[in-house]
């Protein structure tokens, strides 16, 4: 079966949700929406304070060439545009609507069946996209359209779906592939279309058989999309290894996929993209999974943007009286929240909960070279190394070392026999010398 | 009181090897007993308070250009008086000491008193500076020396006090090592406690 | 401060030779000074090293013996007393010590018995081969009064009567192969005549 | 191995003339950190200026600390061709006179002689050369 | 609710830690433990007690009062150096000089660089090899196996019993007479013979591995490399003249060849980190070892490779990175 | 085969700085960057063997016959320092560029003790020209390893936390320490 | 193999070429002294030859007056005075041949002086300094909303959140700036979880300021007898917000800005700031301010005076 070949973990999957399906969650009675809640220049509101909104109302635009438009989620009232608690675990610019009924942009279609045929041509998708304000749903909110606008001289050969879902816990995109498998097909041709290529693999991981053959079955009348089941192995999901993994091309080091001519889109922005073209509906809400051995009732959420997370939770059964820590994402990868009253956002994929005893880190010890991490890094890096020379605050030899390879997996932390901090170390070197090789391309 | 100071700070807050770390090869290379510690370090302290008195006295007479070569010029003489001198009257010690006196030349101490006192300063405190540094290089390695002795052959000068052989390793050029490294840490520490 | 002469070239050239020769002119003093003291140590060194190795004697005649084996000449210091032969000190060394030559005194009587041993010059590693100095163990000391006719100069690993050092195998062959040598030598110049 | 390592080293603007900037820089030796400084070896802190290329149009004026840096791979080679191919040109003649005439004095001799081409080859080279080592500045960081 | 806990990710940990490896170590170090307490006795018991007591001690005193720093004597690498020292010098080597063994061990060797993970050289070697070159009488007096089995204990070395409890080790043998004309590979393999508490059975040296292999506390390149390295090149030599070089097989057997390439040579701290590194080292350690062994004042040569090789660690970790993801683009 | 064993001796069995102390200085406040190292090495090589050449003729041609062996110290002092100065110069003339280049690569100008106690040792080893010569070789390559493993040492202590009362010298001599300890098991290989 | 030969070239030819191996040679000499002085001199006037091109080529030996300065300074090379180290700031002093715009802050003016005595220098008065944390976040202010679990620095949890109390300014407490100091002059609190920076040993090289990642530590004056008044909070969200993590947060009002006589408080973004220049010690901006953000160090107590709110504040 096919797998990345360098490093790689696997830590206890603990995919507890995974047959809890797909839940409607109630509209909150107010609504959070951060301005940025993608990867790039957050968007400029362009409504104010009292103005009345319905869902799919465009309530700020991405401006800059990396940036997204942002869409209520809700109908109501602009309540006020203010400083709120984001995942980041800072304040940031929210624009807070006070929700009064559910009422819908007319241009959505509601309506329940699928519309197979893609009639729109390959810049008008784009388009649509852009204006819908899709963002990859798999972790790094980056603006799709942009992904789709491939430079010059390049040429996407395949179209990778990324239905890897490696985290631990999460199951958003498992569920998704079940049970709106289709119009993710859909979604995936509409990428092709515009990708200007005829062949796409999805990769699935093997715990998620069910969901495996379920898109196979599908595939068939799908032309040029094929179902690959993938050996199970964080951070199989991560871009580079997913590619490495599926067609045996490596990106090379500082470059994008499209530099081995392929583009990878996450299973869930395929289903958003098929909502966005083939129904005009704005990316407003996602599938969020809620879950923790601790919850009463592990669920799959379909969340509007905006919804306080601890509405989630009291969907989920409420918050257990022993939590230690809830996290944005999935246990290797994600946030831990400061507060429960952050919204949920179009990155949101899941939200997890930690009792008090698995919440607290191992105590750090030297590094004893035992070489675990290395052989633990999916990208070759030297961890420990690299940590050592950020913790001497080495910016240079950091650099050298190639700390902004790192695609801050977790898996050298994970493995480490001495629980050394060591993707703690790598962020920091890698803002570090980020800034020193801006700073150096400025003068 | 100045002089007293000049003269002193050669043993322990300047000593050439536990704080300056000048000297070092001498000092690894000759201190296998007390003994030779010793007479490596009055050779050389004999010959650091004679450069630094004639250099003292010509230093307005050498034109800057020169003045290295004409300071080591008058260094090796001193040297090699020691070395003939040794090699007529203290046979034995001279065969121990061997190569190293020779090399008296190039211990930066040496030259480095050279240019950094006796050129500038005049005849009596450069005596002086040459005999305290002298005699703290004497120190250092008379102190190495005998603590090499003593774990590695169980005598001190030369006197036995352990019936055995003791550790080998520190009559041999590991040891060396190990016991300079351990001294020096040991006397920073005692440094910076007083300082 | 006063003023430094300037680095002209005449100057510097001037300055350089002066000191050099004054140097030059020192060292030469010392030299020719001490010259009779290092020979005297030399010889005194010397002396002593015979006198240790055969019974008193008041004069010496010296000569160079090219051994059967070995690159290098031995020294015989035939020693006599009123005109009487009373031993002969042989200057031998060896190639096979642990680090480089080893160059041994020995004394044979006219009896051929070996009087005493006296190692020259060593580089043996310290606290182990250079236990066959006298100075540092007994080792030497199982020589004195041994014939090697009946005695076999070698250590008994190898099958014969000398106890080697403990540890420092290899000196204690090499001490035996001066020996050896020095004693082939002895019989083939017939003794002592 | 394209992203080769680089070496730094700080030096001082003397003087710019005609936009070339004449860097001063410090060769240290051992002694040079410790306290007595200046006074170890016979040649030991001495100052050299080189000639940098502005590549990056940096804004330069006199007394400012830069850093020169070269690639290490520059470095070795320098090493090489300064001290290595001289050394192996020594020891050819040195050996091959030896052998053929057991003369040592002569050997000797025409081994140090024969370095004396080699110099003179590597100063018709100047021009090539020059244009193998450069070395870029880049603003003084702590 | 009680108070949340913030941290960057990753948020869960694998089940590795720096206790359980070292206690693994040590379990695999079991077999040859029991083993050398068979053969050697009371005089095994009375060394391994030593050096584990000793270097737990100093290790303890050395960081309370000397370092400062967090008290470490629990992770059991203290421990594991204990035995290992011991498992490297000969049943009847005096107290004292086990517990000097257990300071320099200890002391210089791990304590002077700041404790586990920071010391260059493997720490129980540097432990040996300063006891053999100080010591050497002592440290290649062997005791035979059985025969000393108590008589140890009390006396010490006795000078008239010298001869009958204690005798050469195949090595030395080697290094004394020549090639040993029918080796007696059966108490090679179960223990039988002269020499260090540890190197003397090779069954339980390669149950230990293999436990350690098996429970990914150890790879296989570096023994791999350092035993298959040192076979190759002692079989050319006995390829070229059986008559004055031993066989390969009496090489791997013999002199703690086993015990080093297994447990020392593998020490993480000292070893290099990707896996072309560690082959790099053990087949520098291999051939090193037989270098020694045959032309090499000691008969032995195994703790002065690796301790050699440990040197070149960073060297080695320098010049051999893993290969970077991306660094060489096959596109196909 | 003589050449081979001075080779070996002088490299693995008499390491110049391991055994024979020589070159201290260098060895303990240069080698921080293995590259560096590396290039030193080199200028060594260099230097070392011109230095030995040179003394050696000094030696057998003007000193030794006319009874001047005392002045040994002075003259090759005077002599080698002279050589090395003379080498930058050809250096300069010859290459600006390159000259320029070493001065960046190499933070140390080659002057120390071990090159003049191999200059001494040649002569009181009474070696021909043949084996002088090698033995110079031998003694740079052994400084030259000696160096490189030290620098590539100290990068890695660098990044430790070497307890406070140990850094700096302390630990490397102490690791020089080791290092000798280790090199011992090449005894008796010549 | 060669032609004709004087019989003087013959004798110094076969003398510099024996044909047989090596071998010594001596030639017997019987006045040493003059062979000495001739070959030695002859050896040094080549060396003096070689030294003066080399003096002509390159220009050897720093300005001695450098060394001179370099042993005045303290040594630390704390990098306080924009140069990379002590010995940088001694070239850079000697080569400008004035004291004005260098500054030794560890050495202090007293070092300043003495450079200024050796060199025959004017040394410029410098005011002392000394580093100022803007922070009074105490456990007990700004109380603990989650619980940090990384490691200890400030640049970690700086990326990581706003921080335990969830103000986005105020400071980590993980002892960055401490590590920081090499004069050991800072210190965390072991009861307010804050940086205190001791008077005496504080020389103001500005280490901490630079490693703070929040900007929180600020080189101000000493101030006579130690006495200054600041405004101990960073804070530059709104009032409410600030309020609600810390309860002696700046909240921007602007009370202080109107009661200062000498025109030293500015409000930008929320946040007070008191110009140590302008600054005269009056003390009227302190018990103006409703929070108590206002900080007075050394002073003698005031006339106690209504300061309730700080108290009431702590929701
Ligand atoms: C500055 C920047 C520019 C990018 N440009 C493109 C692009 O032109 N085409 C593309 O397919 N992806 C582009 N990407 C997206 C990346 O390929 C990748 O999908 C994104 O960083 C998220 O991947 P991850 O979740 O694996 O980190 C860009 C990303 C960044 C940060
Ligand atoms: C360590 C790591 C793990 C990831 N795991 C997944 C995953 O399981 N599923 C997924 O869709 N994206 C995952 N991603 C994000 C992908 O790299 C990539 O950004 C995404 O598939 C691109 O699709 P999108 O732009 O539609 O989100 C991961 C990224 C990283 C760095
Ligand atoms: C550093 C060192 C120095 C040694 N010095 C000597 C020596 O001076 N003489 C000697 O015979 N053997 C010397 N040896 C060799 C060993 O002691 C060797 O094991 C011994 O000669 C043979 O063992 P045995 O004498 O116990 O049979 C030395 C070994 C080493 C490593
Ligand atoms: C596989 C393995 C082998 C080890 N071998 C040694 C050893 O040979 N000597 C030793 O002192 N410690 C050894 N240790 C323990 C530990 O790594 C050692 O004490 C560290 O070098 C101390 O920093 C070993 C540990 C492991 C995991
Ligand atoms: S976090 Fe970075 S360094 Fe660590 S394993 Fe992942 S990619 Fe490698
Ligand atoms: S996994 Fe941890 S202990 Fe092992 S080498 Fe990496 S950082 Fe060090
Ligand atoms: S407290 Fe800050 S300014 Fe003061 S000495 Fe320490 S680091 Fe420098
Ligand atoms: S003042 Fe800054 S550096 Fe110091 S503890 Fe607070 S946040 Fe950290
Ligand atoms: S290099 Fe030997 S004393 Fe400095």
């Amino acid at each position: 079966m096919k797998t990345f070949s360098k490093g790689g973990v696997h830590p206890a999957e603990n995919k507890i949700a995974a047959n809890a399906p797909i839940e409607v969650m109630p509209i909150p009675k107010k609504a959070f929406i951060p301005v940025g809640q993608h990867l790039g220049a957050p968007a400029k509101p362009v409504v104010q304070k009292g103005d009345t909104v319905k869902v799919g109302t465009l309530l700020a635009k991405g401006e800059s060439f990396i940036s997204a438009h942002i869409h209520s989620s809700v109908s109501g009232k602009i309540e006020k545009i203010d400083h709120w608690m984001d995942t980041s675990g800072y304040k940031r610019q929210m624009i807070i609507v006070g929700v009064e009924g559910d009422e819908w942009e007319e241009s959505i279609d509601r309506t329940p069946e699928i519309v197979r045929e893609i009639t729109l041509s390959k810049p008008e998708i784009i388009a649509r996209i852009k204006e819908s304000g899709i963002v990859g749903l798999g972790g790094a909110t980056f603006p799709t359209h942009v992904k789709l606008m491939i430079p010059d001289g390049k040429k996407c050969d395949v179209l990778l779906i990324n239905g890897v879902e490696c985290e631990p816990y999460l199951t958003s995109d498992h569920r998704v592939m079940l049970e709106r498998g289709e119009e993710m097909l859909i979604g995936v041709s509409i990428l092709m279309k515009a990708l200007d290529t005829n062949k796409a693999m999805v990769g699935i991981e093997n715990n998620k058989p069910d969901a495996i053959a379920h898109l196979t079955s599908l595939a068939a009348e799908f032309s040029g999309i094929t179902i690959h089941p993938l050996q199970i192995k964080y951070p199989q999901g991560a871009e580079k290894q997913l590619i490495k993994a599926l067609i045996n091309r490596e990106v090379p080091s500082g470059k994008l996929p499209i530099e081995v001519g392929a583009v990878v889109n996450n299973s869930g922005t395929a289903l958003a993209v098929y909502e966005a073209v083939q129904k005009n509906k704005p990316l407003f809400e996602r599938v969020v999974t809620v879950t923790g051995k601790s919850l009463a009732k592990p669920a799959n959420l379909l969340t509007r943007i905006g919804t306080p997370i601890g509405e989630l939770l009291e969907k989920a059964g409420g918050l257990p009286e022993n939590s230690g820590k809830i996290i944005s994402g999935g246990p290797m990868m994600g946030k831990a929240l400061t507060q429960t009253d952050i919204p949920v956002s179009k990155g949101t994929s899941g939200i997890l909960v930690l009792p008090e005893e698995d919440s607290t880190r191992p105590e750090t010890l030297t590094c004893i070279r035992c070489a675990k991490c290395v052989q633990a890094c999916p990208m070759g890096l030297m961890p420990y190394h690299i940590a050592l020379l950020a913790a001497h605050q080495k910016w240079e030899e950091t650099e050298k070392s190639h700390v902004m390879d790192c695609i801050e997996c977790g898996s050298c932390q994970f493995v480490c026999p001495s629980a050394r901090p060591l993707l703690d170390y790598m962020r920091v070197g890698k803002q570090t010398v980020g800034l020193i090789i801006r700073n150096r391309g400025k003068k | 009181m100045n002089q007293w100071k000049n003269f002193t700070k050669g043993f322990l807050k300047e000593n050439p090897v536990f704080v300056l770390l000048l000297g070092m090869c001498p000092t690894l290379g000759v201190t296998t007993s007390a003994i030779n510690g010793m007479g490596m370090g009055l050779a050389t302290t004999f010959v650091l308070v004679m450069s630094n008195l004639v250099i003292s006295l010509v230093k307005n007479v050498v034109p800057d250009k020169v003045r290295i070569p004409v300071f080591i010029v008058i260094i090796a003489s001193f040297v090699t008086i020691v070395d003939l001198a040794m090699a007529a009257y203290l046979p034995p010690l001279h065969a121990q000491l061997g190569l190293f006196i020779p090399l008296i030349v190039v211990n930066c101490i040496v030259l480095g008193r050279a240019e950094a006192f006796a050129s500038k300063n005049g005849v009596g405190s450069s005596v002086i500076d040459g005999l305290g540094m002298g005699l703290g290089f004497a120190f250092a390695l008379t102190l190495l020396g005998a603590v090499r002795e003593m774990l590695g052959s169980g005598s001190f000068f030369g006197m036995k006090f352990l019936a055995g052989d003791g550790m080998l390793v520190f009559v041999l050029a590991p040891g060396a090592f190990i016991a300079l490294s351990y001294l020096i840490a040991l006397m920073t520490r005692i440094t910076k406690r007083n300082a | 401060m006063a003023k430094k002469l300037e680095s002209t070239f005449i100057n510097m050239v001037l300055v350089m030779f002066l000191f050099t020769a004054i140097a030059a002119l020192a060292l030469g003093a010392v030299y020719t000074a001490t010259k009779e003291p290092i020979e005297t140590a030399k010889a005194a060194k010397l002396q002593e090293a015979i006198a240790k190795v055969v019974p008193a004697y008041d004069q010496y005649t010296k000569k160079q013996v090219t051994p059967a084996q070995g690159n290098d000449s031995l020294t015989f210091y035939i020693a006599t007393k009123d005109n009487k032969l009373v031993g002969t000190a042989i200057e031998t060394y060896t190639d096979n010590g642990f680090s480089g030559r080893i160059s041994v005194m020995v004394g044979f009587l006219p009896s051929g018995e070996i009087y005493n041993t006296a190692v020259l010059d060593h580089k043996e590693t310290p606290g182990l081969g250079d236990k066959m100095d006298q100075s540092k163990s007994d080792f030497s000391l199982q020589f004195k009064g041994k014939h090697p006719n009946e005695y076999i100069l070698k250590v008994k690993k190898d099958g014969g009567n000398v106890d080697a050092i403990t540890a420092a195998t290899i000196s204690s062959r090499a001490f035996c192969d001066a020996m050896q040598r020095a004693w082939t030598a002895y019989e083939t110049e017939g003794g002592n005549q | 191995m394209k992203n080769d390592d680089i070496i730094k080293h700080e030096g001082i603007i003397t003087s710019i003339t005609e936009g070339k900037p004449m860097v001063k820089i410090l060769s240290k030796s051992a002694c040079a950190e410790c306290h007595a400084k200046g006074a170890c070896g016979m040649s030991d802190l001495q100052e050299k200026i080189i000639e940098v290329e502005n590549t990056r149009n940096l804004e330069l004026h006199e007394g400012q600390k830069v850093n020169v840096t070269m690639l290490t791979s520059m470095g070795i080679k320098a090493v090489i061709a300064g001290y290595l191919i001289p050394f192996l040109i020594l020891m050819a003649v040195l050996f091959t006179v030896l052998g053929l005439t057991k003369k040592e004095g002569l050997a000797a001799l025409l081994g140090l002689a024969a370095m004396i081409p080699y110099y003179i080859i590597l100063s018709k080279l100047k021009p090539g050369l020059k244009k193998k080592f450069y070395f870029e500045l880049e603003p003084f960081d702590e | 609710m009680s108070i949340l806990k913030v941290s960057g990710s990753p948020h869960i940990h694998g089940d590795q830690s720096v206790s359980k490896i070292m206690l693994g170590v040590n379990i695999a170090l079991l077999p040859a433990v029991l083993v050398s307490l068979y053969f050697f006795g009371l005089g095994a018991l009375k060394v391994l007690v030593i050096a584990i007591a000793s270097c737990v001690l100093f290790e303890y005193l050395i960081q309370k009062y000397l370092i400062k720093g967090e008290n470490t004597t629990g992770d059991f690498s203290a421990l594991l150096t204990g035995v290992l020292l011991a498992l490297n010098v000969p049943s009847g080597l005096p107290w004292y000089m086990v517990i000097i063994g257990a300071l320099v061990a200890i002391g210089m060797g791990k304590m002077s660089f700041g404790g586990i993970g920071k010391n260059i050289f493997n720490p129980a070697l540097v432990g040996r090899v300063f006891l053999l070159i100080s010591f050497p009488v002592q440290m290649t007096t062997w005791p035979k196996a059985m025969v000393s089995r108590s008589s140890l204990f009390f006396n010490g070395i006795d000078q008239s019993l010298l001869d009958s409890v204690t005798g050469p080790t195949p090595l030395g043998q080697l290094a004394e007479h020549g090639v040993i004309a029918q080796p007696d590979y059966i108490s090679y393999l179960m223990g039988s013979m002269g020499g260090s508490l540890g190197e003397i059975s090779a069954i339980a040296l390669l149950i230990g591995g293999l436990f350690m292999l098996f429970r990914k506390i150890i790879t296989w390149e570096i023994p791999l490399a350092f035993l298959g390295s040192a076979a190759l090149l002692s079989g050319i030599f006995w390829l070229i003249d059986p008559s004055s070089y031993a066989d390969p097989l009496f090489h791997l057997l013999t002199g703690g060849m086993l015990l080093g390439a297994i447990f020392m040579a593998t020490d993480m701290v000292t070893s290099p980190m990707s896996r072309a590194g560690q082959i790099v080292f053990g087949i520098g350690g291999g051939v090193l070892t037989i270098l020694i062994r045959i032309w090499g004042a000691y008969p032995e040569g195994v703790s002065f490779a690796i301790l050699i090789m440990n040197a070149f660690v960073p060297l080695i970790d320098k010049a051999f990175k893993p290969k970077l993801f991306g660094e060489v683009v096959k596109n196909g | 085969m003589q050449y081979l064993i001075i080779l070996i001796s002088a490299i693995f069995v008499n390491n110049i700085v391991l055994a024979q102390f020589l070159g201290i200085c260098p060895f303990l406040g240069v080698s921080k960057k293995v590259e560096t190292s590396v290039g030193m090495a080199g200028a060594v090589l260099f230097v070392m063997t011109l230095a030995t050449i040179v003394t050696w003729l000094l030696s057998h041609y003007i000193l030794i016959p006319l009874e001047l062996d005392f002045l040994q110290t002075i003259c090759f002092i005077l002599v080698i320092a002279s050589l090395v100065q003379m080498v930058e110069i050809v250096l300069k003339k010859a290459s600006p560029s390159l000259y320029q280049a070493l001065g960046i690569f190499l933070p140390l100008i080659t002057t120390n003790c071990a090159v003049l106690g191999v200059a001494l040792l040649t002569i009181q080893k009474d070696l021909n020209l043949g084996e002088g010569v090698v033995y110079a070789i031998a003694n740079a390559i052994g400084f030259g390893l000696a160096l490189i493993i030290f620098a590539g040492i100290r990068e890695h202590l660098d990044v430790m936390d070497v307890p406070k009362g140990m850094r700096g010298v302390p630990i490397a001599l102490l690791v020089a320490g080791i290092l000798a300890l280790a090199f011992m098991g090449f005894s008796g290989l010549v | 193999m060669i032609g004709v030969k004087s019989d003087l070239f013959q004798r110094f030819y076969n003398f510099v070429t024996p044909s047989n191996e090596y071998q010594k040679r001596r030639i017997i000499v019987n006045n040493v002294i003059l062979y000495a002085v001739v070959s030695l001199g002859a050896i040094s006037i080549a060396a003096a030859v070689i030294l003066y091109f080399i003096a002509q080529k390159f220009k050897v030996v720093e300005d001695p007056r450098i060394d001179v300065v370099n042993e005045i300074l303290p040594g630390a090379n704390c990098g306080g005075c924009g140069f990379a180290g002590c010995r940088s700031l001694a070239e850079a002093i000697v080569k400008a041949g004035t004291l004005e715009g260098f500054n030794c802050p560890a050495g202090g003016s007293d070092v300043m002086n003495k450079i200024g005595e050796a060199l025959g220098l004017q040394a410029e008065e410098s005011i002392p300094m000394i580093a100022v944390v803007r922070c009074n976040g105490s456990r007990t202010n700004a109380v603990a909303k989650v619980q940090y679990d990384g490691p200890s620095s400030c640049a970690f949890a700086h990326s990581l959140y706003a921080g335990e109390s969830g103000c986005p300014n105020g400071c980590l407490g993980l002892g960055d700036c401490v590590t920081a100091c090499t004069f050991d002059a800072i210190r965390i609190d072991e009861e307010t979880g804050l940086p205190v920076v001791s008077d005496e040993k504080c020389v103001a090289c500005g280490a901490c300021v630079k490693a703070c990642p929040r900007h929180i530590i600020e080189l101000r004056h000493k101030g006579k007898k130690d006495k200054r008044i600041f405004v101990s909070c960073v804070n530059t969200e709104k009032g409410a917000p600030a309020k609600k993590n810390c309860a002696v947060a700046c909240i921007g009002c602007g009370k202080c800005v109107k009661v200062c006589p000498f025109d030293a408080i500015t409000l930008t973004n929320n946040l007070a700031y008191i110009d140590y220049e302008k600054c005269k010690l009056c003390r009227k901006c302190v018990s103006e301010c409703p929070t108590g953000a206002i900080l007075e160090l050394n002073f003698p107590p005031q006339k106690p005076k209504e300061t309730a709110p700080v108290e009431s504040a702590t929701v």
